[in-house]
Formats: structure tokens, C-alpha cells, sequence
């Protein structure tokens, strides 16, 4: 048996104890770590401040792109475009989203294949790179069997199937973090499970939903390639007309049209463009966890 | 037991026979026969793991919540064998209530959890404040609550919001009220007004109740099932089924299985 | 339809400015309407003033520009989803059967010139013309200079580092045809900068034996930066480019003219779309200098605005 | 029952036993229709990647019938626009992109991981309610502004500050266009997500185990790298496998750093053409529907969603291993 | 007791004086005097929130690890204070071992697991086979294992992990061992097997439990120190104290307060 340690070898403040050394510049490693990541944005939101100073002015919201006035050119229609893209995405991709994430949660038997599949799928469809969503969307909804042509709905579609593995996925977990006893006294009383989850499990996981799909949103805005291959390669100076309707574009398509310019105009243009995202992106994030802090306590 | 009658045998409300219930491919409850007692309190102990809620939730088919969960054997209620094709689960637990180990109230307020169960039920109530109002006092829960009836019920204590859950199940009109370990979340002085609720609620409705506390069973119940847990010899999973069940005076002071002695004399568990 | 073949066209048009354009569309002169353009992203920036130009005056019409380029902007246009197709080189044979066969009609009009230039680091001080043969050694498929040497023989045995825009470009499908004979024909190893000119500027500016080809007006705004070369052309002279040399088509042949192509049923239908292009012509000077390019000379815009006359009767 | 006054008690709903209907009262349709609509919509994510596959195949087939096999997979040039002489060697593409990829990687799991031990074993509760987030708005950061910052500030900052001492190949400073710009890059882009799944990974390993380890004499660090990265290794080996699906398929950053020669190479100082570059400029530029070069890009994004899908069925079944060991 | 004499004071190993724990601005533990007697068994018995763990916990400031926690008073490890500034908490728990309610081997092989403590403490061993195999005989597990110490932690039965646990816990040849409720996962033959393992440590260890056993504490514990917990007068907060601690056969059989007699015949709790 192995015996106990002598209590002649006593000694407390881990003198004997070598290598603290060790410790301290793991941790030092550590937080590099988490300081690279975050430098890193700095250094993105400072480069493209720094670059775009001269042109964040307010004819970048409220002017139009110009090729001839590249002083005072701005990005109004990107902006609107973007709105239209976005409320084209929002409404498309959270009804769907919510609605497959409560299926998958309250009523899929996990033990049938069939759900299993489908589960598989959502997580694979997760990584799929975006530009292959592009493809789909020139073949299927730009031209091909829904051929709504290259406007903005077109693009509200494709980026809604991109982010629709993000939605179902942060509503599955808000749904499954409302407490089962909740649903448990809900069902006890003899409501029906829709009635359970409308009446209970719903209005519980509202928050949840809204900060998972906000999070969604901010990266659909942000994308880029997919819009490149369904039509939003447009030089417009007005307002989209409609969502089924003319032409449009968007912020990032905007931004990176501008940046492939040689002149330098176009790329505080295009720098000052990104600002202008980042801001709508830091906007909406925030929003997103203000939410979550807000709500998540009261459970 | 504390000054009430009752029958030799039990005046049958529900029935489990040779129920047997699977987690899968997971034995938890070996054919479990027993006859719940009109007007009575029966308590089911045992250790844990041993199948108790298991049994309880069967009862009022709360397990067709758990995917996996599948019964054999027939719950009888009222002579219905509640797993009949034909039943709908949702009218077996506007029948059967049901009350939790930890209280679980909705995020509404006092009055709207009353209320919940008979608006979704379609119940009619000539006047819902005084069915409220009477479901509370039922539950011995008017006088503390009557002048915040629009408060959350979040907002009442841990012994306030378990008998809030019993002025909402019984709110519904069941006929037998299924306690999960209902005191095992509270302190003292609120167990004692839960027990002195449920012995009042026996004139009503018939109870059966999950207990780890063995001086609860023995302070509250008629009849008692004591269960305990068999290890499969090959799988070494434990198969809950039930040693023996009598009335409560009996199992405490002269049980007849030495299994149920042991757990009673606190040999182990 | 009507091809691109110069067919005869009679001077009535030809006084037709955009005022008369105009007055075909609505009773008081004002225009509206949406035109929708796709093409080249090569004359895109050239359209891109043209449009904005032409929406100041008619503000109650919207030009919106696409880029799918030359060839994704024909496939656009024969399907009937655009009114005018903008291109850096003429018709293909398959477009003209796409476009015959759905029934789109067509002009081809040129709307500015545009010249290549290639350029060197200003250290070269070894090579101020080179020939299309010495360029063809430095640029084809398969060739195998990695210094100047290999191009000329007098040339010292300076690493060769060259700079060129991407597949994807017009201004490479030409630069390949006229030097290499062959769309597409260039070596491997050079360095594609995509649609940034400006990196070609900024690698031949670093490298003494870089080398490089871009659009003519991008290496004029590069200033000191970089040193243009001059091109031997086939009668044996060496050529500068500039706007001059280029309209009187003596830098061959690294010159070439830029197209948009209205669609018939749009110049006849829609009065804006004939104004459009009436304008686009018109005003070349301005467009080209906006976009830099090299503006029509008198004898081009006449044919051009010739044609559309044909389309709109 | 208690003292009711001037109310009647609520009763057992069968105080006298006469007999009881279980059967349903409706048949709820609502309720099936709801359920109906449930499913379709779990199901219509099915329908999307059948939509990619069926996007993808026709065109890769046809590409198939012009262009061997043999000729794509190969490392020959790529040059599917040369008119005269096109040659398909697709190999040069997935090299071009693995070399992209490997340098992320080599910033990306390193600092992920180690931000996700610091995140998940060192930080306070307060301080990872803080760092969390942030690293969510990273993971937002659109990739168009990643590229322009490699464009136009780690590309000129690298051609400066370039070991020119290094010898032979290595020591050549990059050009306007190089692995190593869209590579570093895009590894601080991957950071978060390497970060927050293995970080994931981390906190899901029973705090029991921690407990142990610091009840045994062990030091912060030897809990961390001896007791929770070996418990969470799946799911940390899985947050990788991730990371480089994304590399593989992230386009705007390589777009507009990396460029666009297809160099076979692995140096970082070169420039290289991927997968996803090709895609994104051959299906804006200048390209006639039904030609050869046309196919490619179906062909190149057929490869691609394959590459990708493998990389992500291997993350989830790591995931899977490491849920099973602790759920 | 069994066999077992012990003198009428405890020989101290460790002591609390005045040992209170912060929880934030919760009190949870008060004023605990405690002396844990050499190659004793201390059971720590006590309603659920009483402070037993809390108490074990801060002994060899595992506490440090609940980053709210707070602890004023003394703990004396052979008459040095573990909170004093110089003293390395890591140290401290290299001389006072824990084993934990759950069982919670690492997912390592048997081997790795007993082998971890003496590979990070650096500890200097002739033939790690060879101190694996005594403390895997320590905890009366080697012959179960012997042929399988390749294999996983996680391949053995609930019992068998726990012993694994003990095993763990002395190969760093600690002095002191706590358990915090080392067996209420465990089936009653497990039970039996950890238990009877306990008092063969006794020989050559410090041993404090805690247990919601009272059979287990009347088996096997040498002294037992009863806990119960008061609330606050005015937050209803519950903060845990000392009641009653002496040799367990007066505990049980004739304890001095009334609280203890209580709990201990199952009046409450
Ligand atoms: N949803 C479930 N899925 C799988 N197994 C389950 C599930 N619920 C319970 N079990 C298993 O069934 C057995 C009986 O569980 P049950 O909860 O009925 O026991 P119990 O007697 O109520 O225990 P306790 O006293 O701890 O509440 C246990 O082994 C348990 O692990
Ligand atoms: N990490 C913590 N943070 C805040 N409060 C805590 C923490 N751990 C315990 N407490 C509180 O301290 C009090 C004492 O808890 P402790 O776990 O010591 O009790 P216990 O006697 O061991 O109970 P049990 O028998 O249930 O294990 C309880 O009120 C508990 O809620
Ligand atoms: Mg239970
Ligand atoms: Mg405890
Ligand atoms: O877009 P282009 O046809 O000019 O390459």
C-alpha cells in the first residue's frame, strides 16, 4: 500500500515546487492568443478608418454611386439594396428556420433515421461555401426552374439558404433551453403540444430566436461572393423598385467593386464603405446581446 | 393515515397491470401490478433509479413525452385502458393531473396560471375569478396571494409556488392528482403546509404521490409501494419493479419482504 | 437580323441629335423609362459616366449597368433581358446565331477607343520598342524567357517578371489575340492581377526587369512611375501611343475599338434607349475622358450614330 | 376540504364514478396541419442541398464529356481559356488553395486554440462575457473587408517587412499577390471559430474531471493541457477540421490578396490561383454560356462542395465521438 | 468504531477555528471549530445545504476554485494555516487528498489515471508500475483491474470508478483524504466495498466524510460532526453551523441536542 506522505516532509508554500515560471507564460501565451484575434480587428476597423477618413461623410449615405463625381460619390442604393436584400431574408429565412428548428426540437423522433438525415444535413449545409450557395442561386433561382431573374429577392433567396443552418440551428438551442417543466406543467394540464409550445415554449424562446437570427443576419449582410453570381454586379444610382423588380445592389458587392478599382478615389470610397458596414455589423451584434443579457436572466 | 378510513382493498380509480415500461432498449420497470384507491393517498418509495416516477408518469401517459419511453401492460382508468388505441392522451391528463418535484409555474401571472388549464381545455366556468379564486383557496393559497393575483408567479416562494402548481392542476377538474417528490424542494414549514394540503385534497380527489422522504409516506399515506431495483445479471442494468405494497401502517411497522425492511430501517439507500 | 455589316445608311438620321430622339418618347420632350445594360466589364466604366451624363439630362430615366462581360453579357442580351449589350471585341459567331435565333435584332456601335500599353520599370534602359515578335517570345504559351535575354539577344540577362489583368478580362482576351494570335494564349508563369491595374503599375514599379500590359490611359495616369514602350507596328515604325496615334490607327496593333449593341426592338420601342445611345455617342469627348479612353473621332461617331438610325426606322 | 366560504370546493371531475370518454373531443386539424407545416419546413433544408447537387451535376457531366478526368486531375497548366491550347489541371487549383489553407491554419489553430483554453479555463466568468462576444463580432466580420485589409495593408506591411535574410526561395519578398497575405489573413479569420468551438469542446468536459485534477496537486496549466484538452480533443480536432473547410471555401479574402496564377507551389511567397478564386472571377467575367470554360466552373464548384462536404462529415462525426463520451 | 479505539481528544491533523465561508454576500458556513483527529474517520453528517461540502471544500482550498467564495477563520494543516499568504494552494492539495461524490476518473486508462497525480506533482517514484499497482491494491482494485490497466477509466462499473478515484487520490501520497459523499452514486454492494476500503485507510491516513447516510456514518466514522442550517432572520438566507460534533457512538446513541435527535431519528430532513 502506498503510504501516506511524512509529515516531517511538511512545507506549504510551494517552495519545492518548481516550474511556476511555467504557468505564467503559458498564461501570458494564452492571452497573446486572444489578442492576436482581437488586434486583428482593431487593426481592420482602424486601417479602413484611417483610409476611408475623407469620404465618411454624409454624401456616402445620401448620394449615389458616381463614376464622375468620385468626390462626392456615395452608396445610397447599396444601402437600400442591402435593406431589401435583408427584409427579403428575414422574412423568408425565420418563418422556415423557427418552424423547422420547433419540429426538430418538440416533435422529431430522433431515433428514426429519416430525422437523422435531416439533421445531418442542416449541419452540412453549415459548411458549405458560400459561392457554391451562389451557383445554386444562378441556376435555380436567378435562371432555372424559379428564373425570378437578377433582382433583389433573388439575392434575399440566396443568402436566405445560406444562413437557414444558422437560424435552425440558434432556434433549436433557444427552444431547448426553455426548461422541460415548463412543457412538462403545460402538457400536464392537458393542452395540446402546439398549445404548449405556442403558449409556453414560444414566447420563451423569443429572445433567444431573435439574437440567434440578428447573428445570422449580420453575417448574410456581410457576404459577398454568393451576391457576385446572382446579379448584383450593378452599377445603379436609384433605389431598388421592389423586391421581384429592376436592378440593385449591395453594400459588400458595392465595397468590392470599388476596391478592384484601380483609382485611389474608389478605395477610401471603398474603405469608407466598410465602415459604414462594420458599423451596421457592430450595430446589429449589439443589439443581438443586449437581447440575449436582457432575457436570458429571467429564466 | 392520521383519522381516515379505509377499505381492506382499494376502491380501484386507476389500475396498473403488468406494466412494464422501456428507455429504449432499457428495462426500468418490471410488471408492475397495483390499484390506486379512490379518496386515498397512495405513496410509492423506494431508492432511486428504482422506477417510481417512471410508473407515476405512465399513469397519466406523460411519457409519450420521452421518445424512447414505450409501455406494455395495461393503466386502467376507471376501467379504460388509458394506452387504448382509441384514447386520446390528451384527455387522460385532463383526468389525471399532475404536480412536480420541482414546482414548475408559468411565467404568468398567479391568476393566468390558474387560469391556463381551464381556457386550454375549453373548460366552461361560469366566472373564471371565482373559479380561480376557488382553486387557490383550494390549495390553501387565497389568503396569501389574493392581493396579487396579477404578480408573477415567480414571484412567491418555493412553498407558495408548489401549491400554486396544485391550485393549477387542480383548476382543471382532474379526477386523480400525480405528485412527483412534491416536498423534496422545500423546507420544513412548507412541507407541512403541502402535507396538510394533500391530506385535505383526499376528500376530493384520489392522490398518488412519489416520495424519497419515508416519515412523509408514513405521515400522509393509506397505502404505500415499495419498489426497489433488480441488476440484470448479463447487462448490469437496473430493472425497477415493486416489492410490495399495503397499507402504509402495515409496510412501516411489519413489512412482509425482508428487502422492504432493510430500506425502511435504513440498512441501505 | 441585322449583322454588324457596315450596310448603307442615308443621311436623313444623321440630324437627328438627341433633342429629336427625345421628342419620339413623350409629347412634352421629357424621357422616362428604365434601360437595362450588361456587358463588358471593360466598357462598363466608359457606360458608367455615360449613363450618369445622360440621367442628369433625363432624370426620369434609370440606366442601371451590369457586368457579366463581353460574353455573359451576349447570352443576357439574345435571351432578351437587357436593351443594350456592351462589348470589347465584335460579335461572335454563336452570339449572332443565339441573338438570330430568338429574334433579337442589333447594332454594333463603337463607342471609344481603347489602347494597350506595355510598360517597364523606369530603369530599363535597354528597351524603348519592341516588336510583336519580341513581345510574342516574352508572352506566349510555352515560352520559355525567364530574363530579357531571351526576348532580343542585345537585351541584358534581366530577370523577367511580367504583369498582366486576368482571364476574366477583355483586355486580355485582346492582348493575347494580337500578340500571342490566339484568345487566351499567354505563358503560365505570369503574374494575373485581375481587374487591379494598379497592381501592375505597382509591380513594374518595383521590379527593374518587370514588365507589363495594361489599358493605354491607366500607364499615361501612372506618370513617372513607370516607363511606356513604344510598339513596331506592321509597317516597321515604332509607335508611342497616345490618343492621337491611337484614332489615327497607327499604333497597331494594340488598339482596338469598344462596342455597345442596342437592340432593335429597344431603339424602336423605347425612345430612351435610342436617345441613350444617340447621347453615348455624341458626347464620346466627355465619357471617354471620364473613363479614360480614348474618344471617337468624327468619321466613328457618324457611322455610329448612322446605325442607329437604321435600327430606329 | 378548508374552510370555502361562500364558495363551492372544485371537485374531482368524477366525484361520483359514472363513466368517462378518453377519445379525443376533435380530431384537431389545426393541430396535424401545424404539424404538417413543421415538417415541411425541417425537410426543405433536404431540398436545398438536393438543389446544390442537382446545380452541380449536369454541368460537371458535360464538363466531364469534354475534358478527361485524367486531364483535370492532373497537375498540367491551368489555362481553360487558352483557345488554341486549354489544359485542366485542376490539381494546381486545390494546391493553390491548400497552400492558402495551410498558412491560415498555422495562425488559426494555434491562437484559437489557445484563446479557447484561456476563454474556457483561465478567464473569469465576467471577463468571458466580455471576450465571447467579441468573438462573435469577428466571426461577423465581413470577408470582403478582411480582403481589403489584406489587399491593401498586410500585403505592402509583408513586401516591407519580409526576412529577406532567409535563404534562397524563402528569403524572396512576396508580390502584390501571395499566399502568405491571403493565408494570415485569413487565419485570424478562422481564429473565432476554431476559438468558440473548441472552447465549446472545453466547457463541455465535466467540471468533475477539473475537480479531480486541482484536487491532486495539478496547476492551472496542468489541468488545462494534461486533464481538458485531452478530454475535448475531439471536438477540438473537429473545430479544426472546420476551420479549414472554411478556409477552403472562404473566396472574397483570396479574391482580392492571393490572386490568380495558377502556380503549383507551396511557398508562401508566391501567388496562387483557388478553387474558390476561379469560381468567383470566371463567373463574372467574360465567359460564354455553353463553352468549356463554362463547365469548369460547375466542375471546380462540384470539387469543391466535395472537398468541403468531406472535411464537414469528419468534423460532425468527431463531434459525435466527443458527445457520446460526456452526454 | 468497529474495532477500532480512539482516544477521547483528537490527535490533530487538521483544524478549523472559526472557519466561515462566503458565498458573495452569501454566509453559508458559520463559525465551525473543528478538529479532525489522526487515523480517524470524521463523518460530517447534516440536512441538504448545511455546509458539509462547503466545510470539506475549504480544507484544502478547493474552494479557491468557486471564484465568489471567500473564507475567513483558520484551517491548520499540522499548525500551518493553509490560508496563510505564503502557503500554495497546490501544495495544500497535494497533502490533502479528495475523492468526490461522483465518481470522476479521467478519460484515460486505469494506468494513466493513478499514474497523473505523480506525473504533475513531479513526484520521484522508483518504478511507476510498481506505485500503481500498490495503490491500485490500496483500493482493494488491482485484482479487478490488474489485467486491464490499458483499458479505459470509463470501462469500469460505478464502484470500481470510485476506487479508481481512491486509487488516484493516494498515489500522491497525500495525508489527508476527504470524501464528499463517496457513495451516494453507488449501488449497495459497491457501498459495502468503498466502505470497507475506508477503514482499511484509516490505518495509514486522515479520512473526513461527508455522507447523507446516517447508517454509513454510524458504520464506519470514528467522530461525526453534525451540521444544520439556520436561516436569517431578515433574508431568509440559510447559513450553515456546527451543532454537534463527538465520537459517533454518542452522536447517535445519546446525542446532547435536541437538533441532532431530531435529525437523526428522521424527524426532518
Ligand atoms: N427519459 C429517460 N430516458 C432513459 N432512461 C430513463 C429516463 N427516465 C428515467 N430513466 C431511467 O429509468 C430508471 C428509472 O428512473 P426513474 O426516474 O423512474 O426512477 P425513480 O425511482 O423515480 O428515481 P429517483 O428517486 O431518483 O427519482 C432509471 O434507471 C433512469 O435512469
Ligand atoms: N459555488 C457556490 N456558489 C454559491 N453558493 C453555493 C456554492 N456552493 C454551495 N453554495 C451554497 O452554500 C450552501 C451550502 O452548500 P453545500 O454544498 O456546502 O451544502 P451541503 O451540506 O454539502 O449540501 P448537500 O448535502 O446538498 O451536498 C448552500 O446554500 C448552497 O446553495
Ligand atoms: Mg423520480
Ligand atoms: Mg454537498
Ligand atoms: O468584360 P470583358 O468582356 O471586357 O472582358
Amino acid at each position: 500500500m502506498a503510504a501516506a506522505r511524512r509529515v516531517t516532509e511538511l512545507g506549504l508554500d510551494g517552495r519545492q515546487r518548481g516550474g511556476k515560471w511555467k504557468g505564467s507564460v503559458f498564461k501570458a501565451l494564452l492571452i497573446l492568443c486572444i489578442v492576436i484575434a482581437f488586434v486583428t480587428l482593431l487593426a481592420v476597423i482602424v486601417q479602413a478608418f484611417v483610409r476611408g477618413l475623407p469620404r465618411l461623410d454624409s454624401n456616402l449615405i445620401t448620394q449615389m454611386p458616381s463614376t464622375l463625381d468620385r468626390e462626392t460619390s456615395g452608396m445610397q442604393s447599396a444601402i437600400f439594396g442591402t435593406v431589401y436584400v435583408m427584409v427579403g431574408v428575414v422574412v423568408t429565412v425565420v418563418p422556415i428556420g423557427v418552424s423547422a428548428a420547433i419540429y426538430l426540437e418538440e416533435f422529431a423522433d430522433h431515433t428514426k433515421g429519416w430525422v437523422r438525415f435531416i439533421e445531418l444535413n442542416i449541419q452540412n449545409l453549415a459548411a458549405v461555401p458560400s459561392i457554391v450557395f451562389g451557383i445554386l442561386g444562378l441556376a435555380f433561382i436567378v435562371r432555372g426552374p424559379l428564373s425570378l431573374g437578377p433582382v433583389a429577392y433573388a439575392g434575399s433567396l440566396t443568402l436566405a439558404l445560406l444562413v437557414l443552418p444558422t437560424v435552425i440551428l440558434a432556434a433549436r438551442e433557444a427552444i431547448r433551453a426553455v426548461p422541460t417543466s415548463l412543457r412538462l406543467g403545460s402538457m400536464g394540464l392537458g393542452a395540446t403540444q402546439w398549445q404548449t409550445i405556442w403558449h409556453h415554449v414560444l414566447p420563451a424562446a423569443v429572445p433567444g430566436i431573435v439574437t440567434g437570427t440578428i447573428l445570422a443576419l449580420s453575417r448574410a449582410i456581410g457576404e459577398t461572393a454568393p451576391l457576385l453570381l446572382v446579379g448584383a454586379t450593378v452599377f445603379v444610382t436609384y433605389n431598388p423598385d421592389g423586391f421581384f423588380d429592376g436592378a440593385y445592389t449591395v453594400l459588400p458587392v458595392q465595397i468590392f467593386q470599388w476596391a478592384v478599382r484601380p483609382q485611389e478615389e474608389f478605395r477610401i470610397l471603398a474603405a469608407a464603405g466598410i465602415i459604414l458596414l462594420l458599423g451596421v455589423l457592430l450595430a446589429m451584434n449589439s443589439v443581438a446581446i443586449w437581447i440575449r443579457n436582457r432575457f436570458t436572466r429571467e429564466l | 393515515m392520521p383519522g381516515h378510513d379505509i377499505p381492506d382493498s382499494p376502491v380501484p380509480v386507476m389500475e396498473a397491470r403488468g406494466l412494464n415500461v422501456f428507455y429504449g432498449g432499457f428495462h426500468a420497470v418490471h410488471d408492475v401490478d397495483l390499484t390506486f384507491g379512490r379518496h386515498e393517498i397512495t405513496a410509492l418509495i423506494g431508492p432511486s433509479g428504482c422506477g417510481k416516477s417512471t410508473v407515476l408518469r405512465s399513469l397519466n401517459r406523460m411519457n409519450d413525452l420521452v421518445p424512447s419511453a414505450r409501455v406494455e401492460g395495461q393503466v386502467l382508468y376507471h376501467d379504460q385502458d388509458v394506452y387504448a388505441p382509441e384514447v386520446d392522451p390528451i384527455e387522460v391528463r385532463r383526468h389525471v393531473g399532475m404536480v412536480f418535484q420541482k414546482a414548475n409555474p408559468f411565467p404568468k401571472s398567479i391568476y393566468d396560471n390558474v387560469a391556463y388549464g381551464p381556457r386550454v381545455t375549453g373548460m366552461k366556468v361560469d366566472s373564471m375569478d371565482d373559479h380561480v379564486e376557488r382553486c387557490l383557496r383550494g390549495a390553501a393559497l387565497w389568503d396569501e396571494v389574493k392581493d396579487k393575483l396579477k404578480e408573477s408567479g415567480y414571484s412567491l416562494s418555493g412553498g407558495q409556488q408548489q401549491r400554486l402548481c396544485i391550485a393549477r392542476a387542480i383548476a382543471t377538474e382532474p379526477d386523480v392528482i400525480l405528485m412527483d417528490e412534491p416536498c423534496s424542494a422545500l423546507d420544513p414549514i412548507a412541507t407541512g403546509a403541502v402535507e396538510d394540503l394533500m391530506l385535505d385534497l383526499r376528500q376530493d380527489y384520489t392522490l398518488i404521490i412519489v416520495t424519497h422522504n419515508m416519515q412523509q409516506a408514513a405521515r400522509i399515506s393509506d397505502r404505500t409501494a415499495f419498489f426497489t431495483a433488480r441488476p440484470d445479471e448479463t447487462t448490469g442494468n437496473r430493472t425497477g419493479l415493486l416489492v410490495e405494497y399495503d397499507r402504509t401502517s402495515k409496510i412501516f411497522e411489519n413489512p412482509s419482504d425482508q428487502r422492504t425492511e432493510d430500506y425502511i430501517s435504513g440498512r441501505f439507500g | 437580323a441585322c449583322g454588324n455589316g457596315e450596310d448603307s445608311t442615308d443621311g436623313s438620321t444623321q440630324a437627328a441629335g438627341t433633342e429629336d430622339g427625345a421628342a419620339g418618347g413623350s409629347a412634352d420632350g421629357a424621357l422616362s423609362g428604365d434601360i437595362a445594360i450588361d456587358g463588358s466589364s471593360t466598357v462598363t466604366p466608359l457606360t458608367e459616366p455615360a449613363a450618369e451624363l445622360f440621367m442628369q439630362e433625363n432624370p426620369d430615366v434609370r440606366v442601371a449597368v451590369g457586368t457579366s462581360g463581353t460574353g455573359g453579357g451576349f447570352e443576357k442580351f439574345c435571351n432578351g433581358e437587357t436593351d443594350v449589350s456592351m462589348a470589347s471585341r465584335p460579335i461572335k459567331d454563336e452570339e449572332v446565331a443565339a441573338c438570330e435565333e430568338a429574334g433579337i435584332t442589333y447594332e454594333e456601335l463603337g463607342v471609344a477607343n481603347d489602347g494597350l500599353a506595355v510598360v517597364v520599370n523606369p530603369e530599363n534602359d535597354w528597351a524603348t520598342c519592341l516588336s510583336v515578335d519580341e513581345l510574342n517570345a516574352a508572352w506566349r504559351d510555352g515560352s520559355e524567357a525567364t530574363d530579357w535575354s531571351g526576348i532580343n539577344p542585345e537585351f541584358p540577362a534581366e530577370a523577367l517578371e511580367l504583369y498582366g489583368p486576368g482571364t476574366d478580362s477583355g483586355t486580355f482576351d485582346y492582348f493575347t489575340e494580337a500578340v500571342n494570335g490566339e484568345e487566351g494564349n499567354i505563358r503560365q508563369d505570369y503574374n494575373d492581377i485581375g481587374e487591379d491595374d494598379n497592381a501592375a503599375i505597382t509591380g513594374v514599379a518595383g521590379g527593374t526587369g518587370a514588365m507589363a500590359f495594361i489599358p493605354l490611359t491607366f500607364a499615361l495616369e501612372a506618370g513617372d512611375s513607370v516607363k511606356i514602350l513604344e510598339i513596331e507596328n506592321e509597317a516597321g515604325e515604332c509607335v508611342a501611343p497616345s490618343t492621337e496615334t491611337v484614332q489615327a490607327g497607327d499604333y497597331t496593333p494594340l488598339a482596338r475599338e469598344l462596342f455597345i449593341y442596342p437592340k432593335g426592338e429597344s431603339v424602336a420601342n423605347k425612345p430612351e434607349v435610342k436617345a441613350f445611345a444617340e447621347f453615348y455617342v455624341n458626347n464620346s469627348e466627355e465619357i471617354a475622358e471620364a473613363a479614360g479612353f480614348i474618344p471617337l473621332t468624327e468619321e466613328q461617331k457618324q457611322a455610329a450614330l448612322d446605325q442607329i438610325a437604321t435600327l430606329g426606322g | 376540504m378548508s374552510s370555502t366560504p361562500g364558495t363551492t370546493a372544485v371537485r374531482g371531475r368524477t366525484a361520483d364514478p359514472s363513466p368517462v370518454s378518453l377519445t379525443a373531443g376533435s380530431p384537431r386539424w389545426g393541430e396535424k396541419a401545424i404539424v404538417g407545416w413543421l415538417l415541411l419546413c425541417a425537410a426543405f433544408s433536404v431540398l436545398v442541398t438536393a438543389g446544390i447537387v442537382f446545380s452541380l451535376i449536369p454541368p460537371t457531366v458535360e464538363f466531364f464529356r469534354r475534358v478527361a478526368p485524367g486531364d483535370f486531375f492532373s497537375t498540367d497548366f491551368w489555362a481553360p481559356t487558352n483557345a488554341g491550347n486549354p489544359s485542366f489541371g485542376v490539381l494546381r487549383l486545390v494546391v493553390g488553395t491548400l497552400n492558402v489553407t495551410f498558412w491560415a491554419l498555422l495562425i488559426a489553430i494555434p491562437a484559437g486554440l489557445g484563446a479557447a483554453i484561456y476563454l474556457s479555463e483561465y478567464a473569469s466568468s465576467r471577463a468571458r462575457k466580455v471576450l465571447k462576444p467579441i468573438l462573435e463580432v469577428l466571426e461577423g466580420v465581413p470577408t470582403v473587408a478582411y480582403g481589403f485589409f489584406a489587399m491593401t495593408f498586410v500585403t505592402p506591411l509583408l513586401r516591407d517587412l519580409w526576412p529577406t535574410f532567409l535563404p534562397g526561395k524563402l528569403g524572396e519578398p512576396p508580390g502584390i499577390f501571395s499566399a502568405a497575405s491571403a493565408g494570415v489573413v485569413m487565419g485570424v479569420m478562422i481564429i473565432p471559430t476554431v476559438a468558440s468551438i473548441s472552447q465549446d469542446a472545453m466547457s463541455a468536459v465535466p467540471s468533475g474531471l477539473r475537480q479531480a485534477a486541482y484536487g491532486l496537486g495539478s496547476t492551472r496549466m496542468q489541468v488545462a493541457t494534461r486533464v481538458v484538452v485531452p478530454a475535448a480533443l475531439s471536438g477540438i480536432v473537429a473545430s479544426f477540421v472546420l476551420g479549414i473547410s472554411r478556409a477552403i471555401g472562404e473566396t472574397m479574402i483570396v479574391l482580392l490578396a492571393a490572386g490568380a496564377s495558377a502556380n503549383l507551389t507551396f511557398w508562401p511567397n508566391d501567388s496562387v490561383l483557388t478553387m474558390t478564386t476561379f469560381i468567383a472571377r470566371t463567373s463574372t467575367g467574360d465567359i460564354g454560356h455553353g463553352t468549356t470554360t463554362y463547365y469548369t466552373i460547375f466542375a471546380v464548384g462540384a470539387l469543391l462542395f466535395l472537398m468541403t462536404f468531406v472535411m464537414n462529415m469528419i468534423s460532425i462525426a468527431l463531434v459525435r465521438k466527443f458527445r457520446e463520451t460526456y452526454e
